[in-house]
This record gives structure tokens, sequence and C-alpha cells, in this order.
């Protein structure tokens, strides 16, 4: 079967799948992932997971969200990461720039509007109690394109993620790190169609099982984890070492339970960005039930 | 020793492009701007990976189906309107705005009805590389003189004969030209289809590698690219250049 | 008496045309009612006018709108313009032409975007780089065009206008400007369309803004009303563009019917 | 007609080998209007006669050889060859049209053998065939040169070949030599006048040049504007086994002046009817 | 000469409008070889008379009008025009060209009206001639056609009318006919004699119809092959004041067939000689 991903390959949103493929741990479960279905993000990976005839994958939140306001029939059977450690603010290592609050009438860098490179930074801004009306926010496009822009002077600071912070390191100084200033919030979940999950339960249970062994293997044996991440996603294996690391910490990955403040949290940076209005009524959306009975509790 | 001077020229054209190149890259210095030696050791690397001849094999793949495909179409639905006279001036404003559609934007669709796969991809060649073909096979078929029909009319063809000693070796120019505005942009629709949603080809090489901030293989991959264009096209030339002569 | 036949023929091609497409957008809309296409994949084209006109109303989009058709307008003109001159200098140097006519021809199958992080550095993020896009993907149009149109005066204008004993000034513009013009437009037209398409998709691929980031936008959030109101939109853009500038050049090449 | 003229015997014989009653032709106008092309005409062509048509731009000389050809049928009157009805392209007939004819995708002996390769003649008669009509038109050096590297006169005389080869009894010939300057037109009358006698065929040579006119047949037809008919049929007399020295002969400029006249009075015609 | 033809006395003065004395022209071929086009030529063209050349195709014909419109310098020689050597376009001298030279953006007006405008006549004085073009060169339904709107001899009509509204006293025509039926060159060619008779300009006339040339001129000018020259000058004999009923006369015949005869002998040592 194939199963969607977002990020595939570029982000380590990814990495419980690579590791419970290469170790076997899907099959144990009773499913046969053969390979996975990457995408840009957001949307797309809903779109690719509905067209595909293993309705599954693993999205961030916002797409998820959407999908569902659109009238689409799906619905969030597992959590996927739980922390924004990836993602960072970097300057030019010789700027001014040392703070958040040394950004007021300055630009910033983000990837697109309403993206998630906006609203952390709107919700870091919000944290450290800048006035987030007095920074400029530009869309790049992407993540090096604002770099580019940072080197040509054109912006202050600009969004970054990993891989690509490990790979430029010692280009750019980091303004902020996210993981450290702001708290857990769910940023990835796993969803399918609700037909999908009537007509295949045993099926969809195995893939959430799978996948959450993938995350206790990475937790039980980083070393081992960098090395096959490394390979799935063509990273040197230092790179790919520091960056699962760096997620070892602040725990990235969870095992699939629903912690509703964390899925609060994302929401709430989700009315910053104007993505969602009101509140969201998470008993309508989430069906804990295909989880590992041990993890089926919400908290 | 012809062929060495249709090529002279064009390959000093390529090389001021390099040197253009190389001052940009030492004027702006950024690391989004590699250095034309960076780029082509790049290129060395890649062409050396296996990964990437898979890769390269799906893009070719795909656009050897898409070639195939509208160069078949192409010529068949020019024909089919060029000889349907009426049918043909109905059609061609209606082909001429789909041809100045931004297809991207149709991209969506296209996903939404052939699904994630080779299928779109191919589909994607296809809408970009059917019309042009079509378009210079009618108008071909259009302006051919008619006394090349009552020639052969006068010396008892079949309308059989016709069609395939008098009227495809006519219009054979025209339907080559349109042939390689057709592949080149066939090559285009799959590659962009590969950029936007796909899980390889070089195309999705080159989104990887572009948000990995990795422009080296990002430029060697649309240099190799440029260059098999060149060639395709190269071939399309020759080969009409070698039905007549100078 | 020629002319006004083929005038009469193309009035009756127009109501034909007009008919097939009333007739394919009918099906379209009935195949979609019926539900044989469903809509999560095709809306019916009555709802995507409906969603467009709200749009339009609304002005959602009035931004977007704004800086898709500035870019439009600012690639055309500069590769327009660009394209002519070089065209011309190229002209005037047949060596450096014959080395460069070959490249042009395969020109389409590079992928321009690729180049976008160089434009940033070039010509900053935004407008800038997607104007750039636009222009390269535009320009070759409007060279070739231009080589085409010299190369197509006659020698004797310019016999005639030694008669008539002209400056080199008075003779480009009063003699070669206007005899190489239709032809001129007809470049003129493909770099519209093409700066169009670079405009567009790059937004689409590329960018924050514009009517082609809002299609990704939309798309992305599953928003089909809106999306398929952007294409429409876009479908609805080109038919305008491409009429206008069309009866334009009907005007002109009638001029070389000769 | 002029006494003088009348009293020279006819080189013809009075056998009929293409006949046109009453032929007219109209077009279906686009603006549902006709246009009233040609006729009714009535022309008999004798059996290995030399005649010549010539007549104003557009009044009806290439739609006559049309309905002669079989590739347009009259809209009345009857059109028959060789004692049978004229429906499609008869065999027999060969043409060479106004316009330049010649492939260009191919050189000039596949030119010339095309016609043959496609009615199964036996290879070697085919070569047989091709190599004396390229002699006979001067192009046996130019037998793997290509359309596009001859002269307008040249390609001409690759489609009178590739006309040749077919054996017609009746050739058409529609302005062969509009492209040619006058002296190459002296040569190429010449060539056609050798060709006419070799194969005994039947021609019609339609041109604008009243002079070569009447240098070269045994009669001439003078059409009207159109709708075409024939105002007049002059008889040149001329010996069968003649050349363009015939210029030198006294009548030579009689003929010319007298075809001059015949256009010159329906030119007024024309000019105080409309 | 014949005899016959030489007895006629001519009707053009004795008076030298223009002259070229030992004119070549050769030009430099990309090959690096060189193409002899013209010449030597000697030609005095008398104030007030129609001349007309013919020759084979590729002569050297529109090279010696390009040297006497001051177009091309000659390679040798000397050219003159009204007693003062030509360098450059002299005033006074008018082409119309081979091609067809009308501007397809203007309109029949615009373009007649085109050379006065810019030469700073008072615009009362431009409408005036231009009018009188027009209506003399039968376009005044046609003032606000296009080009592209006119048939090939109206466009050369046009061409003709936009020379004639600069006055000029040497007319160069190059073949202004080529593109129509006999019946139309006819009937040009006696807007031709009107035009010529009425402004009392010089003509040269450069045409591929030895008939054309025959009825129209003073002096008719044959050329050879190239390089071109002046293998035999005619004088034909005709009053000042006459039209193309002229091919009625008896010694319209005649001249045509001379003018032929020379052709033929010239094709013929051509022949021989290649
Ligand atoms: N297919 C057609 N449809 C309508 N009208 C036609 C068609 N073919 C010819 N005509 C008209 O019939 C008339 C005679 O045409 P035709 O070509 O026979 O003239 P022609 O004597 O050969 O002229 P030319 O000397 O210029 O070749 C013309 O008025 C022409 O416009
Ligand atoms: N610019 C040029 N460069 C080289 N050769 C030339 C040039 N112009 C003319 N010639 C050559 O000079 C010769 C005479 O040309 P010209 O145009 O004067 O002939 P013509 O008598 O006017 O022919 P036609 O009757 O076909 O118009 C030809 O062989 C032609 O190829
Ligand atoms: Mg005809
Ligand atoms: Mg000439």
């Amino acid at each position: 079967d194939e199963i969607s991903v977002t990020q595939w390959g570029t982000s380590l949103y990814g990495a419980p799948y690579a590791v419970a493929m290469a170790e076997g741990l899907f099959k144990k479960a009773g499913v046969d992932i053969t390979s996975i279905i990457g995408s840009g993000g957001g949307g797309t990976t809903v779109r690719n997971l509905l067209a595909s005839d293993t309705p599954y994958g693993d999205v961030a939140i916002a797409a998820a969200l959407a999908a569902q306001r659109q009238g689409l029939d799906v619905i969030i059977v597992n959590t996927g990461t739980r922390s924004v450690a990836e993602a960072s603010l970097v300057t030019m290592p010789d700027s001014p720039i040392k703070s958040l609050k040394d950004l007021e009438g300055k630009k910033v860098a983000i990837t697109s509007p309403k993206g998630v490179s906006e609203m952390l930074l709107l919700m870091a801004l919000k944290e450290q109690g800048v006035d987030a009306s007095k920074v400029e926010r530009v869309a790049s496009g992407g993540y090096v394109n604002g770099l580019t822009m940072l080197e040509q002077g054109a912006v202050a600071a600009a969004a970054l993620i990993e891989p690509l912070s490990i790979i430029r390191a010692d280009k750019y100084r980091t303004v902020v790190n996210y993981g450290k200033v702001l708290p857990p919030m769910t940023t990835s979940v796993g969803i399918t169609t609700r037909a999908f999950a009537k007509a295949n339960p045993a099926k969809l249970k195995a893939i959430i099982a799978g996948r959450a062994d993938g995350v206790k293997a990475i937790y039980a044996d980083p070393a081992k984890a960098a090395e096959i991440v490394g390979k799935d996603f063509k990273l040197e294996p230092k790179i790919a070492k520091i960056a699962v690391d760096n997620m070892i910490g602040p725990r990235m990955w969870s095992e699939g339970e629903f912690s509703i403040p964390e899925l609060n949290r994302t929401v709430d940076g989700l009315k910053l960005i104007g993505e969602v209005t009101a509140d969201v009524d998470w008993s309508k959306l989430l069906d804990p039930s295909y989880l590992p009975p041990a993890l089926q509790g919400t908290k | 020793m012809i062929a060495m001077r249709h090529v002279l020229g064009p390959l000093l054209v390529i090389l001021a492009g390099l040197v253009a190149w190389e001052a940009l890259h030492l004027g702006v210095a950024n690391s989004s701007l590699p250095s034309p030696l960076e780029t082509l050791r790049q290129m060395g690397v890649l062409l050396g990976d296996p990964t990437f001849w898979k890769q390269a094999g799906q893009t070719f793949y795909a656009f050897a189906v898409a070639v195939v495909l509208s160069t078949a179409a192409g010529i068949t639905l020019g024909v089919l309107l060029g000889m349907k006279r009426l049918a043909g001036e109905v059609a061609e404003p209606i082909l001429v705005n789909l041809y100045s559609l931004p297809k991207v934007t149709l991209y969506p669709l296209v996903l939404l009805i052939f699904g994630l796969g080779i299928s779109a991809r191919i589909a994607f060649g296809i809408m970009h590389g059917l019309i042009p073909l079509t378009l210079f096979t009618m108008n071909a078929i259009l302006q051919l003189k008619p006394v090349y029909r009552r020639s052969a009319a006068v010396m008892g063809l079949t309308s059989w004969q016709t069609a395939v000693s008098v009227i495809l070796p006519a219009i054979l120019p025209q339907v080559i030209t349109g042939a390689r505005l057709g592949v080149s942009l066939c090559l285009l629709g799959v590659l962009i289809g590969e950029m936007f949603a796909s899980r390889n080809g070089l195309g999705y090489m080159v989104t990887h590698a572009m948000e990995r901030g990795d422009m080296p293989t990002v430029l060697a991959v649309a240099l190799l690219i440029a260059i098999v264009a060149l060639v395709a096209n190269g071939l399309l030339l020759a080969l009409d250049r070698s039905r007549r002569p100078s | 008496m020629a002319t006004s036949a083929l005038y009469r023929f193309s009035g009756y091609a127009f109501w034909l045309r007009l008919a097939v497409i009333v007739g394919a957008v009918g099906a379209l809309e009935f195949a979609c009612r019926i539900g044989w296409i469903p809509m999560t994949i095709l809306l019916p084209p009555s709802v995507m006018a409906a969603s467009l006109a709200e749009i339009l109303a609304r002005g959602t989009y009035n931004r977007d709108m704004l800086v898709s058709f500035s870019n439009v307008a600012a690639a055309a003109v500069i590769a327009i313009v660009l394209g002519f001159l070089i065209g011309a200098i190229l002209h005037a140097l047949p060596k450096v032409r014959g080395a460069v006519e070959p490249l042009l021809a395969s020109y389409y199958a590079v992928p321009t975007f690729m180049f976008y992080p160089v434009f940033i550095i070039l010509f900053g993020v935004g407008s800038g780089a997607i104007i750039a896009i636009a222009v390269l993907l535009a320009i070759v149009a409007m060279i070739t065009a231009t080589l085409n149109g010299i190369d197509r005066i006659p020698p004797v204008l310019g016999k005639t206008a030694r008669m008539l004993r002209m400056g080199p000034v008075e003779r480009a513009l009063k003699i070669s400007l206007p005899a190489a013009l239709p032809y001129l437009f007809t470049g003129m037209k493909l770099s519209v369309a093409y700066a169009f398409i670079g405009v567009i998709a790059s937004e689409f691929i590329l960018s924050g803004a514009g009517i082609g980031y809002a299609i990704a936008y939309a798309y992305n959030n599953f928003n089909n009303r809106d999306m398929y109101a952007l294409m429409l939109l876009i479908i609805l853009a080109v038919t305008v563009i491409n009429a206008g500038l069309d009866a334009v050049d009907r005007r002109l090449q009638s001029r070389l019917r000769r | 007609m002029s006494a003088v003229l009348a009293a020279v015997p006819s080189a013809a014989t009075d056998d009929h080998h293409a006949r046109l009653t009453g032929v007219t032709r109209v077009f279906g106008s686009p603006k549902g209007g006709a246009v009233h092309a040609l006729g009714p005409v009535d022309l008999d062509l004798r059996r290995g006669e030399f005649f010549s048509v010539v007549g104003p731009s557009g009044c009806g000389k290439s739609t006559l050889l049309d309905v002669l050809a079989g590739l347009s049928a009259p809209t009345a009157g009857r059109a028959e060859f060789e004692g049978k009805p004229i429906t499609g392209v008869p065999a027999g007939v060969g043409v060479v049209f106004q316009e330049d004819a010649s492939f260009p995708w191919l050189n000039v002996h596949d030119n010339v053998s095309f016609g043959l390769r496609r009615s199964g003649v036996d290879p070697a008669e085919i070569e047989r065939r091709v190599d004396y009509a390229l002699g006979f038109m001067g192009l046996k050096d130019f037998a793997k040169a290509y359309p596009a590297q001859l002269s307008g006169g040249m390609r001409q005389r690759v489609c009178i070949a590739r006309t040749l080869v077919m054996q017609p009894r009746l050739i058409l010939l529609d302005e062969p030599f509009g492209a040619l300057d006058q002296q190459t037109r002296l040569l190429m009358g010449d060539e056609l006048l050798r060709l006419w006698r070799e194969t005994n065929a039947t021609v019609l040579l339609i041109t604008h040049a009243l002079d070569e006119a009447a240098m070269l047949s045994d009669r001439v037809g003078v059409m009207s504007a159109r709708p075409g008919l024939f105002i007049d049929v002059l008889e040149t007399g001329w010996p069968r086994d003649r050349d363009s020295r015939i210029v030198s002969h006294p009548r030579f400029g009689e003929l010319t002046a007298h075809l001059w006249e015949k256009l010159r009075a329906e030119s007024l015609k024309h000019l105080r009817g409309s």
C-alpha cells in the first residue's frame, strides 16, 4: 500500500514512517507499506491521499481543518508531531538583530501568507509581547528564497527549517528557535476518510500501530534512526544525526495519542493568521478508536 | 563538416552565456547562485548517481509517452481539421485560446481527474504539446497548394495514395516545425507536473533541491534538460534538412 | 470579393463556434448536475460563474487581480520593447544571428521557473522576479517576430525611400517600421500571451500574491468554489485579451493579403 | 476572318479527338449568388492538332481546361473525349497546370517518375521513359536536383516531363511559360513543337501571349471576357514541320496584328458595356 | 535595320536628355568572384521621347535603370542627366519599379501624396496634383482604399500616380505591367501614352513584351544576354499622337516580327555560345 506524508523527504515529520518501513514494523503490525507519496505540503497532501487507494496520510493540522471546513469527509485518527523545534528564525551573523524585539520596524521573510512560518512568527511575537503589526512580513515563496533575500539585505531576518538550517548552520545566526520559546503543540495529524475507516478498520489500526512502533524505535536508538532517515531523505549522515538528535529532546514525535491543550494551542496560532476564526469542536473531528488501546485516552 | 558549421555558432553563444554566468556569480556572491564550475561538478556527481538515472528515467518515460501520444493525436487532429475547412475555422480560435491559457492553473483539475502518478504528468505534457502541433498541421493542410492534389488526380492516384504520397510529404516541413515546438513544450509540461505534485522525476528532484537550497543541483538539472531539449530540437532540424537540399 | 466572402464564412464559423462552446458548457453543466462528475472534482459552470460574480462583488481578490494584471502588463511591455531592440540588433549582425537562432527554437523546453532563486538575487522577491520570468518566456516570440518582420520588408521599399531622398531615421520611422508592423504585432500578440502564462504560472508555483497564487491557495484549502471561479476568470481574461489582439491583428494582416 | 489567312490549307486532320458542346460552368458563390465562369462553349479538338486559347484574365480558360481534364463537371452541356463522355479524369489526358506543380520534396528524377511508379508500369520501362523525357526536356544533368535548386522555367519543364512520361494522347497546358522571359519562351516553344510532332498527341495550349499563340498553333481560339465564349477561331495554316523561324514569315506579323485587333475590339466592347 | 522602317521620320527631337557613355556595372559576388551585369552601354535618351528596352531576363535592364536613377553608380563609364553627371538620385527623375512598391499601410490618396507631403509643397497644391493624378489614373473612386483591396494592376497605377505627382522630367518604368493580362496591358499602354503626351516627359520603359514595345515606343532598344549590350535600336516612326489603334497598322506586324527575329538570332547565338 501507499500512504501520503507531507513534506516527505524534506522535513523530519516523516521519520517514523521511514524507520517503520526500514525495520519492518508495518509488516509486523499487519500492513505492507511499500512507498510514501510525498508533497510540498498543505492541501496537496490531503488531495493526494484522497486520490490514492489507501487514503491515510500524515498532514499539517491546518490542512486537515481546512479539508473538514470545506465539507470533505475526513477524520483525524492520530497525532503526528508535537513540536516546532525544527523551525527557527535566522539573520546574518553580523546583523544587529539579537532578539524578536529588535525586529520592530523591520522586514521578515516568511514562506507564504497564512503558512506555518508566519504562524510561528506571530505566536512567538505574541509570546514575547512584541507588536506584530510593527513587523512587516514578506512572502518569499520558500525558505531558500527567504535566505537569498536575507543575504541580499532585502529582509532583516528569515524563517528557516531543518535540515536546511543544519546544512547552512555556519552561514546564519539564529535569532530564535521556536521550539525553545513555544510550548509543545500538535503540528501534524493522521487523517483518513470516514468511509475508509469504516471499511478497513484493521488496516488503519495497523498503519497507526506501525507508525507508533517507529516512533518508539527512534527514541530507543536515535543513531540508527538517523542512519535510516539519512538514506531515505538523501541527507549526509552527519546532518541526519544532528537533525534527529535535535528532535529527541523536545520529543518531536508523538506515538499518536491526542492532547487537547496541544491541539488548541495550534488552533490559537491559526487564529492569529486568520486561518481559523472560531474554536474547534474536537469531538466531531477526532476518532481515537483506531489508536493502540493504551493510547486511546485523550489528555 | 556541414554539421560542424551548424553547431559551432550556437556553441560559441553557449560559451558566452557561461562566461556571463561566471561574471554574475562573482558579482553577486550569493549562495543561491553557484558558479558554472560548481554546477558542472554537480552535474558530474548526478550523472554518476544511479538514483538520478532512475528519476531521469521516470521523467523521460513520461516525456516519451507524452510526445508519442501528442504527436499522433496532434497530427491526426490537425489533418482532420485541415481537411474539413469549416471545422478548422471553428476550432482554430478555441485552440489558440487554450494555447495561451496558463495551463498550470488547470493542474489541480488534472490531478483531480488523473490522480497522482505518471498519468497526470503525461496528461499535462500532452496538454502543452498537443495544440501547437495540431495548429501547425492544420494550417499546413489549409495552405497546401491545391495544384498538388489536382496533379495527383490527373495522374490517377487514389485518395489514399494522394494522402500518403502527396499530402503528407507536402506538409511535413510544417509538421516538423510544429513538432519542434510541441516536443519542447511537452517536456516543459511533464517537468511542471513533476515540480508541482509528484514523488519522482527530475521536476521533483528540482523542487526537492530548491527546498533544501541545493542550487547546484537545480541548475545542473536545468542545464541537462536544456541540453536534452537542444539535442531533440537539433535532431528534428536535421531530419527537416535531410529531407530537402539547401 | 474574395475578402468579403471569407468574412461571411467567418461569421458562419463564429456562430458555429459559439454553438460548440455553449454545447460543451451545457454538457458539462448537465454531467455535473446529475452527478456523473462529483462536485468534489468539478463544479457545474453555472456555479463557477455565480462564484466568480460573488468574488468580484465582494472584491476578495481585487488586490491579487491588480498585482497579476499589472505584472502581466509590465512583463509584456518590457518583453516587447526589449525583444524588438534585440531583434533589430541581431538582424544587423547576421553572424551572431546565425549562432543564436538555433538556440531560440528549443528555448521553451527550459523550465524558466528553475531560475527563480537566481532572479530573486537579481530583481528581488515578488513582482521583480516574476516579471523577469515572464519576460524571459515572452521575449523570444518578439525577437523572432522582429527578425521575421525586418526580413520581409520588400527591398523595393528601400529603393523607394532612396528615390525620395530620405535619411536613415526618417526611413526607419516612415518606411521600415510601418512595413514590418504586421509581423511585429504578431510577435506582440504572442508576447502578451506568454507574459500572461509566465506571470500566472510563476505566481502559482512560487509567489505569495496574485491570481495564480490565489488559485494554488484555494486548491490547498479545498476551496473549489474560489478555485474554479478564479480559473474561469483566467479563461475569460485570456479570451478577451486574445479577441482584442486578434481583431487588431486581423486588420493589420489584411494589409498584407496581396 | 481575312481571306488571306483562310486560303491556307489546314495541317490538321478532321478527326474529332475531344469535343465540348454547349459547355457552361457556374460556380456557386459563398454569398449565395453564382459566378458564371464559362460558356456556353462549343469546341472540337481535332486529333493531332495544336490548338491555342487566348483571352483576358478570368475569362474561364482554366475552367475550360478543368472540364476537359475531368477535374470539374460542366454545369450544362456535354464534354467528350475519344467519343466517350468525360466523367472523372479520363485515361490518356495529361495536364500541365498554370501553377508550379513540381513536388518540392522529390528530386527531378523522382518527380518525373512519380505518376508512373504508382501506375504499375514495369521498372525498366519507367527508367527508359523517364530517361527519354529528361533528355528531351534538357534536364538530364539535373536528375538529382531538387525543384528549389531550379529556375521557374526548369521547374515548369519538370512538370511537362512528368506529364509526358504518362504518354497522354491529349496534352493540356495552362500557361506553362507564364514565368519565363521571351527568349526562354521561344526556346520552350520550339521544344513544345518538337514534342508535339514526335508524339502525335493533340495539344491544347492556354496562353496570354498573342504572338506565342500565333507562332505555335494550327488554330487559335480567342475568348471573350467572363463568361468566356469563343469569339473567333483563327486558322494559322502553318506546316506541321515548323519552328520559331516562322517569326520571319510575313504571315506571323499579320496573324499577331489580327489577334491584337480582335482583343482591342473586345476590350472596347467591354469598356463601353461597363 | 530594314529600309522601310528607317524611312519614317522620327517624332522625337534631337536634344539629349540623359546619356550613358560606356557604362558598365560589375557586382561583387559573395563567393569572391564578380558578376558582370551590364555594359559597356551607350545610350542617348532624347528629350521627350518614348524609349523602350527589351531583352532577356537577367540581361541588366533593371541595373541600367538603377544607374539612370542614381541608385547604383556605374563601375566604369559616364552617366549624365540634363548635362550634369549623375551622382546620387537626381532631382527630376521618377521611377516605377518592377516590384509593387505601394505602401500597404497607407490608403491610395496617402500613397500618392506621400512624396509631395515631405517635399514642403503647399497643401492646396498637393491636393490639386493628387486629385489630377488619381483622376488621370482612374483611381478617383479608390482614394480611400488600401493597396490590399486593389488588384495588382491598380496597385501599379498607384505607383505610377505617386511618381507622376512629383512631376518628373524623366520617367523610368521597369516592367510596370508585368502582372497584367494582355487586355489590361493594352488599356494601360494607352494611358501611358496619354500621360507621356500630356506631360512632355521623357519615358524609358523596360518590358518583356515585344509587341508592347513595338506599339508604344518611338524607339526600341534590344539588349543581348548578360552582360547586356544594345544589339539593335529600332526606330518605329509612329506619330506622337497615337494610341493602341496602331495595332491595325501594317507596320505593327512588321515591327513585331522584326523584334522577334532579333531575339531569335540572339537566342541562337547564345545557345551556340554555351
Ligand atoms: N472554384 C471557384 N469558385 C468560384 N469562382 C471560381 C472558381 N474558380 C474560378 N472561378 C471564377 O471563374 C472565373 C474564371 O476563372 P478561370 O480561372 O477559369 O480564369 P482564367 O481564364 O484561367 O484566368 P487567368 O488567365 O487569370 O488564369 C473567374 O472569375 C474566377 O474568379
Ligand atoms: N545586387 C546585386 N548583386 C549581385 N548581382 C546582381 C545584383 N543585382 C543584379 N545582379 C545580377 O545582375 C544581372 C542583371 O540583373 P538585372 O536585375 O539588371 O536584370 P534584368 O534584366 O532586370 O532582369 P529581369 O528581366 O528578370 O528583371 C543578373 O545576373 C543579376 O543576377
Ligand atoms: Mg487560368
Ligand atoms: Mg529587372
